[in-house]
């Protein structure tokens, strides 16, 4: 390969390559051996098509809002039928969708892989969490079949409580039954990390998608029973009417905000960490280059992980909390912005004298970074106090949040899954038709999402079936590209699942990167290492793969 | 290009009623969007920055152009400067937008007061000279308005995005906002927090009136009686009256002129009467013990609609002197019409 | 294996699995695991963080409980009266016990003695069922007389103690509501907690079947270790609940 | 393997060795958690004013610090286990000391 070609894709000769014989794909037949694994790259595999379903449910049913809000009157369906829909899209979106994209896939399937391990500490619990995941799952989508849930995905009190007769207390099962699953992949991570590491992987030598996933795990281990217990009292709110969160019995609605979001601040961290960590891993891989700063991008994630906990009222700054508790969250909130800014400038300058290149992967990340900056910016306008006023519980939250999770997470997780592909599957996904899917993504969700923010500013709240004529270009700017992002992200389904009968024969390491799980054969066998490896250099150690792929072309040609 | 002129005049005519911005129509607008705009700056700043460093790096380190990468390991220089310099500007952002919030939520002490109830799935605004509205609320222009919120039922949100304005509408406990408008016109309300089924239906209109207009209106719309009046009439029909005569040997305290006072409680705490406070002490009065007397009074808690409340405060601020309680008194005992013991009537 | 990379030393595979072979030494010794002791570890240290989500889950009513007392306080000190002292301090002398039988049980299987094992765990479940059964009667006592939160929610003996017996003062009438407020949260958290122990004797009974079978006695003692980090944690939660809700204020009011 | 291949962890910091507990200790443990529980019992018929809550979680503190140091053997575990115990009880005091900033803070007046 010259030195002056615009890619590192190194594919082995395709009339002679063939996929490994023997894989963890094929290395047990039958359903059944897929649903009583305990591999995790197989556990990864059923979540991937899991979470790959409730997306495009949840994804139907923000389709179904847009559509909504192309003209002013509710005239496509009535407005519970609305509130319906948009509780759905959150419920799923969230707890099933974002919560476990990334770690549940690309973080089971590759964590032990990156430590050098055999496996995740608990293979059973892990398969117990994917069991669960379904199991809350059915649970949420019997409340939909039943007849819906219309609290919208924050269940506030008192509505959820005594105003609303729909299936509350199903839905509320459903996510306390996806907590558990969510804790037990956050548990299992964390016991790996520290004790499975191969010989000679310290904690400065791990990969920073292992860091970020860490960082996450201790927010699901910590924050998720909260938000179980709180969803415990809703239900026996509704149910018995004990009145702990009903004014009238003298209970405060505003404790249910308090317990909710304590657990649901740092739910956004268990969403986007991972999506952090897949980021680094790209860009130092297309930019042939170490992440600059480290440990700084490192420590970075622990202080997210550490700081989130500490600044859940910010979404409560007008429900009545004390000013000076508004003061204390507010100032929290800023410091909380400071390690995400910090991660975005090591980032680029990862990229300073690399040596780059554009493939896919690389393309969503930089999606990732404009579209992660801006949504990370309007973060800090609802956290200053007086702008939260104006702002707040209007369309530039939607905007504010979609940014993040969207325009940040799912770009994340679809440049984490062109990167690990080859390596799930062993073959190429093809690149120009992808490189469409990428641009088109980023087009679509500006044209989104970008007009929320001024219809924010504006005052359109949130959560309206039907609104003032005067928003109506805008919404329907908005829903038009919608339509784009619709199409931006059927494409990946599409080519990925022809990808893989008809894709180019990967080979172990098609992008020549240097982490462990480049180094073994793809897709992996069934316990990754044929030996535990020993570890004797960092991640993102360049010149230790180029010393080593010398050494085999040497000791092998 | 032919494009039919129903077509194109249909087409300069939505996007001509379209709105980028929102009007600027209170005294509390141009300080919000000072600070919007200077967060809009840091944001393009930022943006540019971040973007103008990927694109740099991007072309100027292709794989075509720079083939071989050099490993850097990082800077602690840069590092600190990344570190610093988001951090100075938000802290800035933060002594900002706390100035701006305490001037939204602290009210000056002139102002007049309006009360809102907040039900599903409508707004009810009561003037205290007995104007009431649905949906709708008439205010001077020039003249700083406060408005004590509280719901029926669920949370709602009272929000004038054209005032810049919004506070949470509690259930259980009042909550203010206030503004100053500046511009007459009609400008929106919405209720922002989720309520239920026909929470996009739940949206008003605020009408700014000159001080003229503002009169006129006032004398056009009243009721007849004013909020204080109506309390009077349920101050007498729940019995509050017999214990609150303000008599010497009363069993309840003295309420004229209370409001506003220092009031030395049994539990030792001393606490400034106000809106809140009234409220609360007809709700839960066992916490609320003036010093001196006993915990006799009956909770009112489901027994009187916020609506009722509303006139019983209004009626007690406005209580200057016992002298038509005991008149009521004697009228209604001499009827003997009222019951001796409170609790069992209901409004 | 032609597509295979050996990460970085040129072993073959079979010396690699004879070499993983020596190291196992327990029947329970799972594979991806490189020792039995790393294996333990990792299990302590998983249920250990099991054991910090359930702090967080109590830690939730813990709070309301923190709020809600300060807020009715004279509400929480009438109600709190109305609970048994000496069943409560009996019950908490039990469970300390149960415990303490569990921690024997350790001890046995790590000294491999199967019969002390299965008596200890034996005496562990009856000291349990001990637990509930009084909690039963207690429970019972508050459904005798409608202090179960909901639509029957009875106040008058709040309200009218002297009518009743009892020797405390009359609450207010608004104040006598908030009671409900102290036993929605006695029975959430009591409950949350028998909850746990339920779960705690089902696993109990599946651990002396197992023990029986000898399959503690051979130095694989994670399962009875693990199990011993869940019922001290029950333990200690009620070491907690005791004091906050039994002994609010037993003394005569000054 | 290498001289750094460990893989007991004996070198490890998050390591430490099996301990035993014995009997012995168990017995003093459960007999010194007996004790308190009678102390904390007659300790809440004494009006001590606002030190009877104090005293109450004091020793229930002490309690539940002795059940985990030696029922739970944290006393004889690695730096880790610890550290972790310390982190739930951390988190725990986040979510009480700063909602209760908010309830505390609410009753010092509206500014």
């Amino acid at each position: 390969m010259s030195a002056t070609s615009s890619t590192i894709l190194n594919l082995p000769d395709q009339r002679t390559a063939t996929l490994p014989k023997r894989t963890y794909i094929n290395n047990e037949d039958g359903l059944l051996s897929w649903l009583f694994t305990g591999d995790h790259k197989r556990i990864a595999i059923l979540y991937l098509i899991s979470i790959t379903f409730f997306f495009f449910i949840g994804g139907a049913f923000a389709g179904l809002i847009r559509l909504e809000l192309l003209t002013p009157q509710g005239d496509l369906m009535a407005s519970d039928t609305y509130n319906k829909m948009f509780s759905m899209h959150g419920i799923i979106m969230v707890f099933l969708f974002l919560v476990p994209s990334v770690p549940a896939t690309l973080g089971n399937f590759l964590m032990p892989i990156m430590l050098g391990a055999k496996d995740l500490a608990f293979p059973k619990i892990n398969l117990l969490s994917w069991y669960l995941y379904w199991l809350g799952g059915i649970v949420v989508l019997g409340a939909l079949v039943l007849g819906g849930v219309d609290t919208g995905w924050t269940f506030t009190t008192p509505l959820s409580t005594h105003y609303l007769n729909t299936h509350v207390v199903t839905a509320a099962t459903g996510v306390f039954i996806l907590g558990f699953s969510s804790i037990f992949t956050g548990l299992n991570f964390i016991v790996t990390i520290h004790r499975m590491r191969a010989p000679g992987m310290t904690w400065f030598r791990m990969p920073l998608f292992v860091w970020s996933h860490y960082a996450a795990s201790i927010l699901m281990v910590l924050g998720t029973p909260v938000l179980a217990i709180t969803l415990t009292l809703v239900a026996l709110e509704r149910l018995v009417g004990i009145g702990v969160f009903d004014p009238t019995k003298g209970g405060d609605p505003l404790l249910f905000q308090h317990l909710f979001w304590f657990y649901s601040h740092p739910a956004v961290y268990i969403m986007i960490l991972p999506g952090m960590g897949v980021i680094s891993e790209v860009i130092s891989t297309f930019s042939r280059k170490r992440v600059f700063g480290y440990t700084a991008v490192a420590f970075s994630s622990v202080a997210i992980a550490l700081f989130g906990f500490f600044v859940w009222a910010h979404h409560m700054f007008i429900m009545g909390v004390s000013n000076y508790s508004a003061l204390v969250f507010s100032l929290l909130t800023m410091l909380v912005a400071v390690p995400s800014a910090i991660k975005t400038f090591n980032w680029a300058f990862t990229m300073q004298k690399g040596s780059i290149t554009f493939e896919t992967p690389m393309l969503y990340a930089f999606g990732f970074l404009g579209l992660f900056t801006i949504g990370g910016m309007t973060g800090v306008f609802l956290g200053a106090l007086g702008m939260d006023i104006h702002l707040t519980e209007t369309y530039f939250i939607v905007a504010h949040f979609h940014f993040v999770m969207v325009g940040g997470m799912l770009m994340a997780f679809l440049a984490g899954i062109h990167f690990w592909w080859p390596k799930m599957t062993g073959r190429m996904y093809p690149e120009s038709l992808s490189k469409l899917a990428a641009v088109t993504t980023f087009i679509g969700f500006n044209l989104t999402f970008l007009p929320q923010f001024i219809l924010g500013y504006l005052g359109m709240p949130r959560r309206y079936h039907a609104y003032p004529p005067e928003f109506q270009v805008l919404n329907v700017l908005s829903t038009a590209g919608a339509t784009v992002l619709g199409v931006g992200y059927m494409l990946p389904l599409l080519y990925l699942a022809w990808s893989l009968k008809y894709g180019a024969i990967a080979g172990n390491n098609p992008w020549q990167a240097t982490g462990l799980e480049w180094q073994i054969q793809s897709p992996p066998i069934t316990e990754n290492f044929i030996e535990i490896p020993i570890v004797d250099h960092e991640a993102y150690d360049y010149e230790w793969l180029e010393h080593k792929t010398a050494q085999e072309v040497t000791t092998v040609g | 290009m032919h494009i039919s002129p129903v077509l194109w005049q249909f087409l300069v005519k939505w996007l001509n009623a379209s709105a980028l911005f929102p009007r600027e129509a209170s005294t509390i607008a141009p300080y919000a969007d000072a600070l919007y705009f200077f967060l809009l700056l840091i944001t393009v700043v930022g943006l540019t920055f971040v973007g103008c460093l990927i694109f740099g790096f991007a072309i100027r380190y292709r794989k075509e152009k720079h083939p071989i990468a050099i490993q850097v390991e990082g800077s602690t220089l840069l590092e600190a400067t990344w570190t610093i310099i988001p951090l100075a500007l938000f802290l800035i952002v933060f002594v900002w937008g706390a100035l701006l919030y305490f001037r939204i939520y602290n009210p000056p002490t002139n102002a007049m007061n309006i009360y809102i109830v907040g039900k599903q799935w409508m707004w009810k605004a009561e003037h205290p000279g007995g104007q009431h509205e649905i949906n709708a609320l008439h205010v001077p222009m020039g003249r700083p308005v406060q408005l004590t919120m509280i719901p029926q039922d669920v949370f709602h949100s009272f929000s004038i995005p054209d005032f810049r304005v919004k506070r949470e509408v509690i259930p259980g406990r009042y909550s203010t906002v206030w503004f100053n408008a500046t511009t007459p016109g009609t400008y929106h309300i919405f209720c922002t927090q989720y309520c239920g089924t026909n929470h996009s239906a739940m949206i008003g209109e605020v009408t700014v009136l000159s001080p003229d207009d503002y009169e006129k209106w006032t004398q056009q719309s009243t009721s007849g009686t004013s909020l204080a009046q109506n309390g009077e009439r349920l101050f007498a029909s729940m019995g509050c009256n017999a214990c609150h005569s303000g008599s010497a040997a009363a069993r309840g305290p003295n309420l004229a002129g209370v409001y506003g006072s220092k009031l030395q409680l049994t539990n030792g705490s001393q606490v400034l009467v106000n809106d809140a406070y009234l409220r609360d002490s007809i709700l839960n009065p066992s916490q609320h013990i003036t010093a001196g007397y006993a915990p006799i009074m009956p909770t009112y808690q489901g027994q009187i609609s916020e609506d009722g409340l509303i006139d019983l405060v209004e009626y007690i601020k406005s209580m200057q002197s016992n002298y038509r309680v005991q008149q009521t008194l004697t009228t209604s005992e001499s009827n003997q019409a009222a019951p001796t013991t409170p609790g069992v009537v209901k409004p | 294996m032609d597509n295979t990379i050996v990460a970085t030393h040129p072993h073959t595979h079979e010396t690699a699995v004879a070499a993983e072979h020596e190291h196992v030494a327990l029947p329970q010794h799972r594979h991806h695991f490189e020792t039995p002791e790393q294996q333990r570890e990792a299990g302590t240290f998983g249920m250990w963080l099991f054991l910090l989500t359930e702090i967080m889950f109590f830690g939730g009513l813990f709070f309301a409980y923190l709020l809600y007392r300060n807020w009715y306080n004279p509400a929480f000190v009438a109600a709190s009266n109305q609970l048994s002292i000496p069943l409560g301090t009996a019950n908490t002398a039990i469970l300390i016990s149960s415990g303490f039988f569990m921690a024997l049980a350790v001890w046995a299987a790590e000294v491999r003695k199967k019969s002390l094992l299965v008596i200890f765990l034996v005496l562990t479940t009856l000291f349990g069922l001990a637990f509930l059964g009084i909690k039963y009667f207690e429970y019972k006592e508050k459904w005798d007389k409608n202090h179960i939160p909901g639509q029957n929610f009875d106040v008058r003996e709040f309200v009218n103690p002297h009518a009743y017996g009892l020797k405390e003062e009359p609450l207010a009438p608004d104040m006598a509501q908030k009671t409900q407020v102290f036993f929605f949260l006695y029975f959430a958290m009591t409950g949350m907690h028998a909850l746990h122990m339920i779960i705690g004797i089902v696993l109990l009974f599946w651990l002396m079947w197992r023990a029986n079978r000898g399959e503690f006695s051979a130095g694989y003692v994670a399962p009875i270790e693990n199990f011993g980090l869940y019922w001290h944690f029950v333990d200690i939660v009620w070491i907690f609940l005791f004091p906050l809700l039994y002994l609010i204020n037993r003394h005569p009011v000054s | 393997m290498s001289e750094y291949h460990d893989p007991s962890n004996v070198v490890n910091p998050e390591h430490a060795d099996h301990h035993i507990v014995t009997p012995v200790t168990y017995g003093i443990v459960f007999a010194t958690l007996l004790i308190f529980t009678g102390i904390t019992v007659a300790a809440a018929f004494k009006n001590l004013g606002i030190l009877n809550p104090v005293v109450a979680l004091a020793i229930a503190c002490t309690k539940g610090v002795i059940v985990i140091l030696f029922f739970m053997h944290v006393k004889y575990q690695s730096k880790l286990v610890k550290l972790t115990v310390a982190s739930g009880f951390f988190t725990f005091l986040v979510l009480i000391t700063m909602t209760l900033s908010d309830y505390v803070s609410r009753a010092w007046g509206l500014w």
